[in-house]
């Protein structure tokens, strides 16, 4: 399931609705992402998450779908907020539950790296003195989305 | 056709969306950007390093080449940075 | 920190732990392994996990260490039950918060490999006919914990 | 010298714990492995096959050379098979 929201969500729940009253689950995998006050050596004192309604959705269900097909999961869970976050306040979840933990692990990460290359969101950050700035895309993220990249001719995992 | 901006995109631009009818000559996304510049200085500012700009057309990620038409929704963004 | 307890925990109560008031967080990841109703074709209808306490302590908090000497982390937590379990429970919860994903990640997928491998605790099953058996060390775990050895010289991360 | 079994072990050997003093000869691991063997059926049986059995001395990891002494704390258990 993908959920793009505004409001805060609550990892405790999200990880509950996932296993509760369940059997086949062996193996739950939870990522959060999370606002810190600091970026290189920039104080952050607020950021604006901007997003592509309709396209986001579209996205994060694809990569969902591509996960799922990937690995052998019981269930999988991208909630993504958007509006204004102040330091320490959650951004993301991304979680995966199997029957063994190295796919959860895996599908979990891939989840992440994809979501952050491919998803339409745009980091505003706001610095102490009013000043702000659009966040750069990072080369390290692309680079660990291209992990997962299948060459041509890799037989299904 | 629909023509949407985000992030410093839509900030140089100052529009987050605007429903435009290109002339027929304008077929491909690279067509379009080169049309969207003449609109006037924050266009062409917003649009002058194609290099940094994403393109989607109908919600899905598009090349310079892929075409675009009427009825279209064209958006343009920078790198994405979510997660 | 480091739990080895009969009770059950609450993921959602262990990850607000680690965050809650905090700026300097920017991932979190967190592993929760349970109890399956199936062992390969088995059927399993209750479990009891024996450990060898003191030795048990005194491995979580060597493998802890070893990760966050490795690994740049805000913290690490692992919690891990003893006692008799029923399908569905929570046995384990291992949890690394750290300024960027992959280091939480890695961090968290070593814990667990590692206390695999390395803490003493074993898994007795019982079957609905009344059959118990101990549960076998696998290959498996033995070769994703031996991603982690390092090789001699290896430059510290 | 405190001697603790567990998992199989524990049920074959019939005790989870004994306090014992071998004689002076009884200086390693193997050495003790051996010389317990001849406690009883239950015993031998559990000690039989020394691959499938890991030994903790004062609660380390241990190999079948390693010293062991009086008033250590040792341990046979099978494999571990937590997480």
């Amino acid at each position: 399931m993908i959920r793009v929201q505004r409001s805060d969500f609550d990892p405790g729940a999200e990880i509950s609705a996932l296993t509760q009253g369940r059997h086949d689950v062996g193996a739950l995998t939870v990522f959060v992402g999370l606002v810190r006050d600091m970026a290189g050596e920039q104080r952050i004192s607020s950021m604006e998450l901007e997003h592509y309604p309709g396209m986001t959705e579209k996205m994060l269900e694809r990569i969902e779908a591509e996960a799922r097909e990937r690995w052998a999961l019981n269930d999988t869970l991208i909630v993504h907020r958007y509006g204004p976050l102040a330091p320490g306040e959650r951004i993301v979840l991304v979680a995966c539950t199997s029957t063994h933990r190295a796919a959860s692990f895996e599908a979990c990460e891939f989840l992440i790296d994809w979501l952050k290359t491919k998803a339409p969101f745009w980091k505003k950050e706001h610095g102490p003195d009013g000043d702000a700035h659009w966040v750069e895309a990072r080369g390290s993220d692309d680079a660990a989305a291209a992990r997962w990249n299948r060459k041509p001719g890799d037989a299904a995992e | 056709m629909k023509v949407l901006y985000f992030a410093w995109l839509k900030a140089k631009t100052g529009v987050a969306e605007e429903d435009l009818d290109p002339p027929a000559e304008v077929a491909t996304v690279a067509d379009l950007m080169e049309w969207l510049k003449d609109r006037g200085p924050g266009h062409a500012d917003a649009l002058a390093n194609t290099q940094a700009i994403r393109v989607a057309v109908n919600q899905e990620y598009a090349a310079p080449g892929d075409a675009v038409k009427a009825g279209d929704e064209i958006a343009f963004f920078p790198p994405v940075t979510g997660g």
